[in-house]
């Protein structure tokens, strides 16, 4: 990348868009980001095409065929491939319809004409191609996105925090939302949001996926002792992730 | 000339989501002139079958992150409909603050960012940062500060965090609305008027064409309706809420992964035109001082003109949310808890103005407070078939220009819109299979 | 271990009542810095600079943070740089003077011990300027059902470290002078009534106790390390560090570069860590030393009551019940230990038979 | 609290310090010449380590890997395996990077005076035992019978090419080496390091061990010096940890009650055999 200015691309696959618009919300950085880097694709700001892209961001999950065979055309052409969001990351909110036959699903939505649009399970990113770096969180957390933007124009691997929203959290000082009766999944959600639910008052609904290594038995334990059942807790902790809490975890103990 | 004419925009660029313009003339026979939606379905009612009634509005929020905090108070309003929990004046007064900051947000990313570079004739906002820096400069302050808005009272401005139902997790203190207030009229007035008049300097490129249709919108005899009052369309007056099925009508069509929707006519249109229309006479003084200087006046038939309508608005909802903030410090932000004791289970539908135009969510709860049906109806399916009409009136009307122009204006009426397909992918009332 | 020297019931004091105790408060302010409790959110307590004295609480539980986050920032600068220029600017410590009021004993005793590890090897100059010029003014407390600070030979009116302390009565406070500087500041505030007889007052009962004397504790971890009360715990404990972080002799850190927006400035940052996060003991090659949750909390423990007792000769956990009342999966350090010491007993009996 | 001498100068700032060469010796590894500035002499001992700094990279453990009886410059080898490696092997003879140091409990050369030394080194684990060696070989008197094994994955990433060939020359130093894997140009041992062990002659009583390798290797080399009947009490290791500070406090580096910084990162083996987190 020495020399020129590396050639980021952004690219939209299924999600709400949130996290595009949060990108677009460091009003204040965002023309000095615009000079550390050349944008060549950016469907949702600008017209236009490239070839070739140092660095891709990838927002939304995998949830059509098309799908698909865009992710491997965009990883072909791309140095390095970061999933932005949650969707990206893990298939986000959309997997919460991955609980449901999709049969069922579909004929919900769309009646008799269910088969005008086909629909396949919601996956992240990486279940198709090779993902480099992830930003996580629904949405995507602003200050981790702007670390790893940061880390990658200086060429440098970023560091994504692997513990819990708990830790930001006592780091802010914050009112405990446990201690006002409230739920949350602070203690088992990976860090990088800056603890911002808590922050306002509000429990963690685990946005940005449980932390590697979870003692899954032990979340839905703590769970129960504020009044969910091991359904209803399990349910809680899919939200956002029913493909990470559903997959085989290793166990923390 | 040619009465042959074949466009296919795949996926349109500098709008929210995934459509595609298809145009199909054959000796002069226009055969197809349509938006197809390609965005991936979501079914978002299916997934909120069986959520409690806490986490109903932090799901429906993803339905769309750019009007999420639409999306978050129509759910609001309809879970507090549902289980019947009253909101204070407090709670009203500042989700009407909030409403204000996503429309002022959201329109002004649409009109200056997205729609302006048509007008001087670039392919994004990315060239005029070295060509109108002063402008863009402007215009991310004024993004920041409808941005701000959301931050401040409800902790973000996407997917906002604290509004939840029957009131606010968290109030914003007196000194930070005290904060906000100076910056809005120190900065953000100046910005707009910057901003204005740099629009103001391009508005003959708007294209002069017009199709009068049916216009819907929020009304309430109170004040220009956002957050809260009864459906009215301009061909038949006011309906409440409760007749939102009749008005809307939403049927599957082919080419789209979005249902579309009718009333009175073939087609009818939502958005800052269709309230602008409909509640013109509600506007704050400035922003109607606005309109005149960019040359919009009611009823106006032009779907072009609907981004000037969003600049009015951005005008109106400074001023009002200035005179909100006011009231709140006049009176005294008093802590208080939301209240969501449910005093009955049941169904509950709300609708509110978002960007876009009329939004409605509807849903029924259990007697545990889970949700049993869902339906949302959103603005831009609602508008899809108007879409479409337009497309039909306008293309022989510019046949002569070429198909370079007329797809250049194609995309610029489907952007005019300012269409926002990822939260139009949607279903209709649902019967949920057991 | 250290028998703590002074005794206040053979002490003379003055009577304070809550009015004056506000007004000594406002003179306080009118010198220094002056810190203390307030109340945040609904339920919760946390350390604070006194704008107005009449936010102050005198009667509180315990606060979210211990005091260590005036002298251990949970976030600091430690340099910051210049990546074009590669040079740094070391970052200014400047203290003034500052008073702490409203301090309990216990959280007295885990200041002192977090200045034995930052004084000890390699004495570290950032925290020690902060400690610098610090005065203490102590005051009494309704133990809870976490606090257990007795069980570990720290009561509800240990003075050391003080320089006054405020024993709660009814109506106003007995305000004892500790050392010289307490002496002073009693005098230049002049509203005290003396009490001529030393007052004695029963200290209210702890409800939360360690079944052992403390001074049998470092003997007990010497025979439990393979104790299955550890596993036992493991099964509930979440790993979310909340028990590192708030426990105010803890002091891990974690150092990380950031840089600003231009990729060329930016700062060299620490802030707290703690050895129940998965990540802490991981090193290259990705193995993890301390995989296991068990050996995670085992680690936690004995860093409280035998790895730097060993060394300083001091229990390095005051009894704050910050880690057991904080913890979403309602683990309680008591019920550890005195699991560990029936265990313990358990098997010294099975030996003896 | 009034009776502690600190220096006001902060444990935590680097001294910009000057890459005098740097040499790649391998796909992965890379070393660097440094001199302290005015030529300062660091005054380690064998097996310390420093903090290497760069800003905005942020810092890393690297042992010393040069004998202090050599010259005031010392050295560094380097893999590169995330944000400071990779970055320093990008610097080049001139750059200036940040030492702090030298820091740890190196190698209590006393012990190994009037001894048979034996190195055992996997993979980048030569680096610090390096120091020694050349330490020991500068100071051949003082020392009996010296042996060197060392092992890697594969012929590619053998360090220090030319010193071996030295070793090997000498008539003083026993050699052997060993690959896990082979390739066409490989004439020598091919098996894990452990393979190389049972075959050395050794006088059990009077040799003393310092064994340096990837976490993996240990288990199986102390059982192989067992089973040599070495007495635990000739072994020394050095044991590798993250670590956020070098001195002590972060915190990172603990197992059970010893810090890989200050008591370490060379530890006499029974010290720590009966750590359970330790190897
Ligand atoms: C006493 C001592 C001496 C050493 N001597 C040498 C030497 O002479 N030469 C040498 O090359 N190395 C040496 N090391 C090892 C070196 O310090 C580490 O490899 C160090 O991590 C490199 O830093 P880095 O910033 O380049 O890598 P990092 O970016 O820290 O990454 C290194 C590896 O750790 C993983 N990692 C990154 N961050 C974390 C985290 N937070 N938690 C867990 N894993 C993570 C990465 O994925 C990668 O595999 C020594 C270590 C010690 C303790
Ligand atoms: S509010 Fe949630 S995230 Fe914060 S400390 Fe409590 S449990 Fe952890
Ligand atoms: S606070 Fe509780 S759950 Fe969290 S790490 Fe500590 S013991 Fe485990
Ligand atoms: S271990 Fe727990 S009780 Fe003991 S000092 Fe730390 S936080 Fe307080």
């Amino acid at each position: 990348m020495s020399g020129q200015k590396p050639k980021v691309a952004f690219f939209d696959f299924t999600g709400c868009e949130g996290c595009q618009l949060n990108k677009l919300n460091f009003e204040n950085e965002l023309l000095d980001l615009l000079e550390l880097v050349d944008i060549v694709e950016f469907r949702e700001a600008m017209d236009g095409k490239a070839d070739y892209y140092d660095i891709a961001f990838i927002e939304g999950g995998i949830s059509t065929p098309q799908c698909i065979e865009r992710i491997h055309d965009i990883r072909r052409r791309c140095g390095v491939m970061v999933a932005l969001g949650q969707c990206a990351v893990s298939g986000g909110i959309n997997a919460m319809k991955n609980l449901h036959p999709s049969e069922w699903v579909q004929e919900a939505v769309y009646g008799e004409d269910k088969y005008l649009f086909p629909s396949i399970p919601a996956q992240p990113v990486s279940a198709i191609v090779n993902v480099d770096y992830e930003v996580r969180g629904c949405p995507m957390s602003a200050p981790e996105y702007l670390h790893v933007f940061k880390s990658l124009i200086l060429g440098r691997k970023p560091e994504i925090k692997d513990y819990a929203v708990c830790v930001e959290c006592k780091l802010k000082e914050n009112e405990c939302v446990l201690d006002k009766g409230m739920f949350c999944l602070g203690p088992i959600t990976r860090a990088g949001c800056e603890a911002i639910c808590p922050s306002n008052g509000q429990y963690c609904t685990g946005c940005r996926g449980p932390v590697s290594n979870i003692n899954r038995d032990g979340a839905v334990d703590m769970l129960k002792k504020h009044g969910y059942s091991t359904e209803e807790a399990l349910k809680r902790m899919k939200m956002f992730n029913t493909n990470e809490i559903d997959k085989e975890i290793k166990w923390g103990r | 000339m040619s009465t042959d004419l074949n466009i296919n925009v795949h996926h349109v660029t500098r709008v929210e989501g995934h459509g595609n313009i298809v145009v199909d003339m054959k000796k002069g026979n226009l055969n197809k002139a349509q938006l197809e939606i390609v965005e991936p379905p979501r079914f978002f009612e299916a997934m909120l079958k069986g959520r409690n009634f806490h986490e109903v509005a932090i799901i429906t929020s993803r339905i769309c992150g750019i009007c999420s905090l639409g999306h978050q108070m129509t759910s609001l309003k309809a879970t507090e409909a549902a289980l019947g929990l009253e909101v204070s004046e407090q709670t009203e007064i500042l989700r009407k603050i909030l409403i204000h900051g996503s429309t002022f947000q959201s329109n002004i990313l649409h009109a200056l960012f997205l729609a302006t570079p048509d007008f001087f004739k670039v392919g994004s906002v990315f060239p005029l940062v070295k060509t109108n820096k002063a402008v863009v400069e402007a215009a991310l302050r004024l993004k920041r500060l409808a941005n701000d808005i959301g931050d401040v009272i409800s902790g973000r401005a996407v997917h906002p965090i604290s509004c939840v139902p029957g009131g606010f997790t968290k109030l914003p203190s007196e000194d930070d609305l005290r904060t906000l207030r100076d910056k809005i009229v120190t900065q953000g007035l100046p910005d707009a008027e910057l901003a204005i008049d740099a629009l103001a300097s391009v508005a003959h490129e708007i294209p002069p064409f017009e199709r009068e249709t049916e216009y819907i919108s929020v009304y309430s005899d109170k004040e220009y309706a956002l957050y809260d009052g009864d459906i009215c369309s301009s061909d038949t007056g006011l309906y409440p809420v409760e007749k939102y099925l009749e008005v809307t009508n939403e049927f599957v069509v082919d080419h789209s992964s979005s249902k579309h929707a009718r009333f009175n006519r073939d087609s009818y249109m939502v958005g800052a035109l269709a309230r602008f229309n409909n509640s013109y006479a509600l506007l704050k003084p400035k922003a109607k001082d606005v309109a005149a200087k960019l040359g919009l006046e009611a009823p106006n038939y032009n779907p072009y003109m609907n981004t000037v309508a969003q600049v009015v608005e951005v005008v109106h909802c400074v001023e009002d949310t200035l005179e909100m903030i006011d009231y709140l410090l006049d009176t005294g932000i008093k802590q208080e808890k939301p209240n969501q004791e449910p005093t009955r289970y049941g169904r509950g539908i709300a609708t509110t103005e978002v960007p876009r135009g009329i939004l409605f969510h509807d849903y029924t709860y259990n007697r545990q407070g889970m949700i049993d049906k869902a339906n949302c109806i959103i603005p831009t399916g609602q508008n899809l078939a108007n879409i479409d009409d337009d497309m039909k009136k306008l293309v022989p009307e510019i046949i002569a220009e070429g198909k370079d122009a007329i797809t250049r204006k194609l995309e610029m009426l489907v952007r005019a819109y300012d269409p926002c397909i990822s939260c139009s992918v949607h279903m209709l009332d649902v019967e949920f299979i057991e | 271990m250290n028998q703590k020297l002074n005794n206040i019931n053979e002490m003379k004091c003055q009577f304070l009542d809550e009015n004056a105790t506000y007004d000594f408060l406002k003179f306080l302010k009118g010198r220094s810095k002056v810190f203390a409790p307030h109340r945040k959110g609904e339920a919760s307590y946390i350390y604070d600079e006194v704008s107005d004295v009449k936010d102050v609480v005198l009667q509180y539980p315990r606060t979210i943070q211990p005091l260590k986050k005036y002298f251990l920032p949970p976030r600091e600068t430690l340099l910051s740089f210049n990546i074009d220029e590669n040079n740094f600017t070391e970052s200014e410590i400047n203290v003034e003077p500052r008073i702490f009021f409203g301090i309990h004993a216990y959280e007295m005793e885990g200041v002192m011990r977090l200045d034995y590890t930052f004084e000890q090897g390699q004495p570290e100059s950032n925290y020690l300027t902060r400690r610098e010029q610090s005065t203490f003014i102590g005051i009494s407390y309704e133990p809870d059902e976490y606090h257990f600070s007795k069980s570990l030979g720290i009561d509800i009116d240990s003075v050391d470290g003080f320089s006054l302390y405020f024993k709660k009565t009814d109506n106003g406070y007995y305000v004892y002078e500790i050392d010289a500087a307490g002496q002073q500041l009693m005098k230049e505030f002049g509203k005290g009534k003396r009490v001529d007889i030393p007052v004695t007052k029963e200290e209210p009962e702890f409800t939360n106790k360690i079944k052992y004397h403390y001074n049998r504790l470092p003997q007990i971890f010497e025979h439990v390390y393979d104790s299955k009360v550890w596993e036992e715990v493991a099964e509930r404990c979440v790993g979310c560090g909340t028990c590192n972080l708030l426990c105010p002799t803890c002091y891990c850190f974690d150092v990380r570069d950031e840089v600003e927006i231009n990729a060329t400035e930016g700062k060299r940052e620490r802030f707290w860590d703690g050895c129940m996060l998965n990540p802490f003991a991981e090193v290259a090659g990705n193995e993890n030393f301390r995989e296991k949750l068990s050996s995670r909390t085992r680690h936690r423990l004995y860093r409280k009551f035998k790895y730097i007792t060993n060394k300083s000769g001091e229990l390095h956990c005051v009894g704050c019940g910050r880690c057991s009342k904080y913890c979403p999966a309602d683990i309680s350090i008591t019920k550890i230990i005195n699991n560990l010491i029936d265990d313990y007993a358990d098997r010294q009996q099975k030996q003896v038979i | 609290m009034e009776n502690v001498v600190y220096e006001k100068k902060d444990l935590y700032y680097p001294v910009m310090s000057d890459i005098l060469s740097v040499e790649t010796l391998t796909a992965m590894e890379k070393r660097f010449q440094i001199a302290m500035p005015e030529n300062q002499p660091l005054n380690h001992k064998p097996g310390q380590f420093v903090e290497v700094s760069l800003f905005g990279f942020g810092e890393a453990p690297i042992s010393i890997c040069s004998s202090p009886t050599r010259s005031p410059n010392f050295e560094l080898t380097v893999r590169a395996t995330g944000r400071l490696t990779d970055k320093m092997h990008m610097l080049e003879a001139g750059s200036r990077l940040g030492i702090r140091g030298p820091f740890g409990h190196g190698f209590d050369v006393d012990v190994f005076k009037g001894k048979d030394v034996l190195f055992v080194a996997g993979g980048i684990g030569l680096a610090p035992l390096k120091s020694l060696i050349d330490y020991t070989l500068d100071k051949r008197e003082d020392f009996n019978k010296v042996k060197i094994i060392y092992g890697t994955k594969n012929p590619a990433e053998i360090l220090f090419p030319k010193a071996i060939e030295e070793w090997r020359q000498k008539d003083d130093v026993e050699f052997d080496m060993t690959v896990d894997r082979a390739d066409k140009s490989w004439k020598g041992n091919v098996g894990v390091i452990t393979t190389i062990i049972p075959p050395l002659q050794l006088d059990v009583e009077n040799t003393v061990v310092a064994v340096c390798g990837p976490p993996v290797m240990y288990r199986f080399v102390l059982m192989a010096l067992k089973a040599k009947r070495i007495p635990d009490d000739n072994i020394y290791i050095s044991l590798e940890r993250r670590m956020k500070c070098g001195v002590g406090k972060c915190g990172h580096c603990q197992i059970n009650d010893v810090y890989v910084c200050q008591d370490g990162p060379v530890f006499h083996y029974p010290h720590v055999k009966s750590l359970e987190e330790a190897i």
